[in-house]
């Protein structure tokens, strides 16, 4: 086996970028709760986490232990293997998705392997996407079959014809990008994004000619709200109505798996929205004079950040935060320095920008989650069924007929 | 899983159990739905669970310590409770209550009926997913509750009006407070209407669930807005005017719908015609003027005279330990709660304590109307259907 | 050994054990997982084979839609444990040994007569060249199966409409 | 490099376990589900002669294969559900009378 | 307390008794509210009579509420409070029933709103109502021994 890794150096690359990322990706897992708590409870008057860290800081932590050390109950009378393989598909499923993300242009060298950011670069990145979010219904429909309850098992049910109704519209709704890049390939759909229309309007799909993807881009959004579970789809675990639907039945940890699976579903679908609708990592701004302070813009941003922790940090009620959030702003200047240089600054903007985009949309998504009521049912059959799978069959007739034209 | 064969049909249906533990349930109501696939085919409503033996109770309570536990019947509206309680017995005594102290009631009970229709918005609202709205109402719930405290030392349980009048002087300021309010109150229903009112989401939520026809209301006895979302007029306020409330004007809201969303728009109508109550009643209470009737052996003195006069502190000594002895006889009061009647039913037989307390709880009696609303929809609208009576169990089960 | 000839053989090894497991199984549900196991293996060995494409399209349409019906259909059965009844005498003396037979003689001719040819150099197969075939030389076949899809929806909605 | 002939044997003990499983299951899902067992060695033999033979038919049946095997899944599966309300059973020996 | 001359011009009582001089046993009013006390037997009659007449239209049953006079006889007393809408009046029917055989008939058919009422007093005074649709106990536990508001129960229960 010794001999095995030896001739392949690319595994241990691999096996690297893989740890690093996944190091990264279950803190932002976090600190994506975190953050929606806070957005959430500022749009409801409310101050959100405020006792455990500065400004509640360290409550992901908090929630962390609690979840481990929590009874485990398992229910008399599930079917204790599938019981236990459902959080296990969720959690894993999901975050395998996120392998398949590129997160910038930029390549690095890893032991004398050129290596770019994002793990794995498939021809067909897309439909493996696809592939993989459309085992995520396995871990919803067999927890709630596994628990032998009764709410849970409605919820399963609702979960498995709810999922499989909105992919259909989720890959119908991106037929139109792939017709635009003529690629599967994640890479080759940013890259048929560059340029600017008029010289200052992107060339994103969202506005690109010859057919605007808006039409798409609304399907492909509300579909994926409700692939991932949130509001106003999440009736699999609608509170109001089935308890917590799959998941009533889980407890400690395994819950937590559910947790964490929503939420890096929720950053991979962000993720995607960004890369097929938005332009990835390509900056919305033309490259030309006026404009070219923006390659400090992150600097800038985190140099702001940073300012402001500390002049919070000093006035913080408590000790910690007095002492925790300046150390926190004074890490952040650091950045700000360190990707100001011009080597790193290159290396920074893709990432940079593809990171804002993608928080962009999961500030919408928490944002709708603050402000709509959920749906019933049948209603959500008919949205699927009748609203979005037509509308983005008529997206990819008109696309592919706006290509056509425009050849001519 | 218990699954059982429908025989009419021949498909398998399952009984689902919803409640008494259910988040949507408004306490510990059991809901027992014979599902064929999520459509409701049979409920069957379960109470009880809440049982506390307030009527047995209050058969061994002289009159004025009965009120307390008036208190705990509807618990999101304790005035109104009060209110109805006193009344009741002092229809029975023949006792005139002065003015002030009524106008104090109206405005208390009005402000009353808002906090209950704001816990009922929020829950509803919450029921059906939107989260927002439940804090927003908590929000504004709470400067009431304040002013509740402000009036009786507390904010739920709060005995404030007594046999004949109140329990005490309102403090200093406590007008400026509501004023407060009535002015901030406004834009907020606003707000709440803004997140709803015409929200898609909403409106299909709503619109066409839970639907009951005028005739069907009557006959099953459904009473306030559940009543009169189906078109029917009945308010207490207006048909049986009590506590001066024919010296008030006021509007009551009614739609021919009869679904949930009608209900919802009644409920939003009846925010803003309680606050035209209670701006009238800001401006028709006296600065100065007793609080509780003058009828010596029945209501207590005031202090100051219990302290001067020996005949009041007599009469002090003798209504605090045995009470006081209303003529026999036997009264229905009812009054508008938030919920709709509620009634007191009160017979006296000449001795302090009352012989027989019956609430006519209108919680109790709308709640019958349930398995009307929801069989043959789904189950999410059985959420819809329970949020939209606007139950509280205290007040069912008793 | 090479990369590849170790991840055939684990890849084999799941589609093999998830095939005996659907038959050892007793509860359908627990028989669907061991098919999903199966399926996403084969996904695995068409990567191995270069068909990037239909791996892809293995998981998506197979392990994604067709299972997720079988697992809905069960769930919503309710379907409990098998019943053990007898299972016919004839399949037990006789179809056994013969589907046993049946197996190693075709693993054995076909390990010793088509094991000869050599496998095609690597490098997975464009998909564009795929959809090209598709939609110049089968273009007829492939317009052919929509229609088919089609009545099957139509049959899928009348059976299941029957009953009211 | 592993030689086509390793596919086409894990294809033909595939095929030979969706045989067996096809007449000892008693389940009517089940039974169904080795057939689509028993399709999916046969695409695998497919999609390895294919790449044996360097030629891209091979994928275009297996394309064209699982799109057979969607259609059935969902006529079958309907026909399950109707034999299950009728029935109150799954079994296949209680499934004898050709009627539903 | 009762003023019978006075209510002899009362409408609704003329009414009932020109309609069936059987069904009104006496009449009272105190503070305002007129009861009517109607013989057992009559009750269902007069409560179909008193819903459908369009003078009165009593459609709406607020409440039904028993007291327990223990330990005069007959013990119970029935007070359907009776509403008329589109006439804004109320009217109290009252029934008495011994306690040797509590039963009265039940109204359910007439005001569907009666059902609760006539199972919760089933449940707490132990008064059964012929030609219920559903009369079992409502807030008790199914298997409660006793009747809880009858004036020989004590208000801390059997213990």
């Amino acid at each position: 086996m010794s001999n095995l890794v030896a001739q392949h150096p690319v595994l241990v690359v691999a096996v690297i970028k893989i740890a690093v990322l996944m190091f990264l990706l279950l803190t932002a897992l976090a600190y994506l709760t975190w953050f929606e708590r806070k957005v959430v409870a500022h749009i409801q008057s409310r101050w959100g986490p405020y006792r455990a860290g500065p400004h509640g800081l360290l409550q992901p932590l908090a929630d962390g232990l609690k979840f481990l050390f929590k009874e485990d109950v398992t229910p008399s009378g599930a079917d204790r293997f599938v019981y236990y393989l459902a959080p296990f598909l969720t959690l894993s499923l999901s975050l395998t998705a996120i392998a398949l993300i590129p997160f910038g242009p930029g390549e690095f060298k890893l032991f004398g392997q050129r290596t770019s950011l994002g793990i794995a670069n498939l021809n067909i990145g897309l439909l493996f996407l696809f592939a993989i979010t459309s085992l995520g219904v396995y871990g919803v429909a067999l927890a709630g079959w596994s628990s032998n309850s009764k709410y849970p098992l409605l919820g399963g049910l609702r979960s498995s014809a709810q999922m499989v109704s909105y992919e259909l519209a989720l890959t119908m709704s991106v037929v139109g990008v792939l017709l635009l890049a003529g690629s599967f390939n994640l890479r080759e759909i940013i890259a048929a994004q560059q340029g600017f229309l008029w010289g200052w309007l992107p060339r994103w799909n969202i506005f690109a000619s010859p057919m605007p993807q808006v039409i798409g881009f609304s399907c492909f959004f509300t579909a994926a709200i409700a692939e991932t579970n949130r509001l106003p789809f999440d009736l699999p675990e609608a509170e109001g109505e089935l308890v917590a639907g799959f998941h009533t039945e889980y407890a400690s940890f395994k819950f937590a798996m559910f947790f964490m699976g929503e939420y890096a579903s929720m950053i991979t679908v962000s993720c995607l929205a960004t890369i097929l609708f938005f332009g990835g990592w390509l900056s919305p701004f033309p490259q030309i004079g006026a404009l070219a302070w923006m390659r400090y813009l992150p600097t800038a941003l985190l140099a702001a950040g940073s300012a402001w922790l500390v002049w919070d940090g000093i006035r913080y009620e408590t000790l910690l935060g007095k002492i925790v959030l300046p150390v926190l702003g004074v890490v952040l200047a650091g950045l700000a320095v360190l990707i100001a240089l011009p080597g790193a600054n290159d290396f920074i903007q893709g990432p940079f920008w593809f990171l804002a985009k993608v928080f962009i949309f999961l500030f919408i998504y928490v944002w709708v989650r603050g402000t709509l009521p959920r749906f019933r049912y049948d209603q959500l059959m008919a949205v699927g069924w009748k609203l979005l799978l037509p509308a983005s069959l008529a997206n990819i007739v008109l696309t592919s007929f706006a290509i056509v034209v425009g050849k001519r | 899983m218990a699954t059982t064969v429908n025989t009419i049909t021949g498909t398998q249906t399952m009984v689902l159990n919803m409640g008494p533990q259910h988040p949507s349930t408004h306490g510990v109501l059991r809901v027992v739905l014979e599902l064929d696939g999520e459509t409701v085919l049979k409920a069957r409503t379960e109470i009880g669970y809440l049982h506390t033996g307030i009527e047995k109770s209050c058969e061994a309570k002289t009159y004025s310590q009965a009120i307390t536990l008036t208190d705990r019947l509807d618990y999101l509206a304790p005035l109104s409770n009060n209110l109805c309680y006193c009344l009741a017995v002092e229809k029975l005594l023949g006792l005139e209550v002065p003015k002030r102290a009524q106008y104090i009631r109206v405005l208390l009970t009005e402000l009353t009926r808002i906090g209950s229709h704001l816990v009922w918005l929020g829950t509803h609202a919450i029921d059906l997913g939107a989260m927002s709205v439940f804090l927003y109402c908590f929000r504004e719930r709470e400067e009431i509750l304040k002013i509740l405290e402000m009036v009786s030392g507390q904010r739920m349980m709060t005995s404030y009006f007594r046999i004949g009048g109140l329990a005490l002087e309102p403090p200093p300021g406590w007008l400026a407070a509501v004023e407060r309010f009535v002015g901030m109150f406004p834009s907020r229903i606003q707000e709440y209407e803004d997140l709803l009112t015409k929200n898609r989401i909403w409106l299909a939520r709503t619109q066409g669930v839970g639907k009951l026809d005028a005739e069907d209301a009557i006959a099953l006895g459904v009473s306030g807005p559940t009543l009169r979302g189906s078109g029917v007029g009945y308010d207490v306020r207006k048909f049986f005017p009590y506590s001066s409330y024919d010296e008030f004007e006021f509007e009551v809201p009614t739609r021919t719908e009869g679904d949930c969303y009608a209900r919802y728009l009644v409920r939003l109508a009846e925010l803003r015609e309680s606050l035209r109550i209670i701006r009238q009643a800001m401006a028709k209470i006296p600065a100065e003027g007793p609080i509780r009737s003058e009828a010596p052996g029945i209501v207590p003195p005031d202090r100051e005279k219990m302290k001067t006069e020996m005949e009041a502190l007599i009469y002090h000594f003798k209504i605090f330990t045995e009470g006081f002895s209303p003529p026999p006889g036997e009264v229905y009061q009812a009054i508008e709660s938030p919920r709709g009647e509620l009634g007191f039913y009160v017979a006296s037989d000449g001795s302090p304590k009352p012989w027989r307390v019956k609430v006519r709880a209108p919680s109790f009696v709308n709640l019958q109307a349930l398995p009307k609303f929801v069989e043959g929809r789904l189950i999410a609208d059985v959420v819809a259907c329970i949020g939209t009576i606007d139950i509280v169990l205290g007040e069912v089960d008793r | 050994m090479s990369l590849e000839l170790v991840l055939f053989f684990v890849l084999a090894a799941m589609a093999i054990g998830g095939a005996v497991s659907l038959i050892l199984q007793r509860h359908p549900i627990h028989s669907a997982l061991s098919l999903i196991v199966v399926m996403v293996a084969l996904a695995g060995l068409y990567l191995l084979l270069g068909a990037e494409f239909i791996a892809a399209v293995q998981i998506i349409v197979y392990a994604g839609a067709i299972m997720v019906l079988f697992v809905f259909v069960i769930m919503l059965l309710n379907a409990g444990v098998e019943a053990r009844t007898n299972v016919s005498r004839m399949a037990r003396y006789v179809g056994l040994p013969l589907g046993f037979f049946l197996t190693v003689e075709l693993a054995y001719w076909i390990a010793g007569g088509a094991g000869r040819q050599a496998p095609v150099s690597a490098g997975p197969t464009p998909t564009r060249e795929l959809a090209r075939m598709l939609f110049r030389e089968f273009v007829f076949p492939f317009e052919l199966t929509s229609i088919l899809i089609l009545i099957a929806i139509l049959g899928a909605v009348v059976l299941a409409k029957k009953e009211t | 490099m592993v030689p086509i002939s390793y596919y086409l044997v894990l294809s033909a003990i595939l095929f030979g376990l969706g045989v067996v499983a096809f007449i000892f299951k008693r389940n009517i899902i089940t039974i169904f589900m080795s057939i689509e067992l028993m399709l999916n060695a046969v695409n695998l033999t497919f999609v390895a002669f294919s790449r044996a033979l360097g030629k891209l038919d091979g994928q275009v049946f297996v394309f064209f294969v699982i799109v057979v095997a969607a259609a059935e899944a969902a006529v079958g599966l309907a026909i399950i559900l109707l034999i299950a309300r009728n029935q109150q059973s799954l079994n296949i020996e209680r499934v004898n009378l050709l009627k539903l | 307390m009762a003023e019978t001359q006075d209510l002899e011009q009362n409408p609704v009582v003329s009414k009932l008794r020109a309609w069936d001089p059987q069904a009104v046993a006496e009449t009272h009013e105190f503070r305002g509210e007129l009861t009517i006390v109607v013989p057992r037997e009559q009750l269902r009659r007069a409560a179909e009579f008193l819903h459908g007449d369009p003078e009165s239209q009593f459609a709406y049953l607020s409440d039904i509420t028993a007291v327990d006079r223990f330990p005069v006889e007959p013990r119970f007393e029935l007070n359907y409070h009776l509403l008329s809408i589109p006439h804004r009046a109320r009217l109290r029917l009252k029934v008495r029933v011994g306690g040797s055989d509590p039963v009265v008939d039940s109204v359910n058919a007439v005001w569907p709103a009666a059902n609760w009422h006539e199972r919760e007093i089933f449940d707490l005074f132990g008064v059964r109502f012929e030609g219920h649709p559903d009369l079992r106990r409502i807030l008790m536990p199914e298997d409660w021994e006793g009747h809880p508001l009858r004036k020989d129960y004590p208000v801390e229960g059997f213990r």
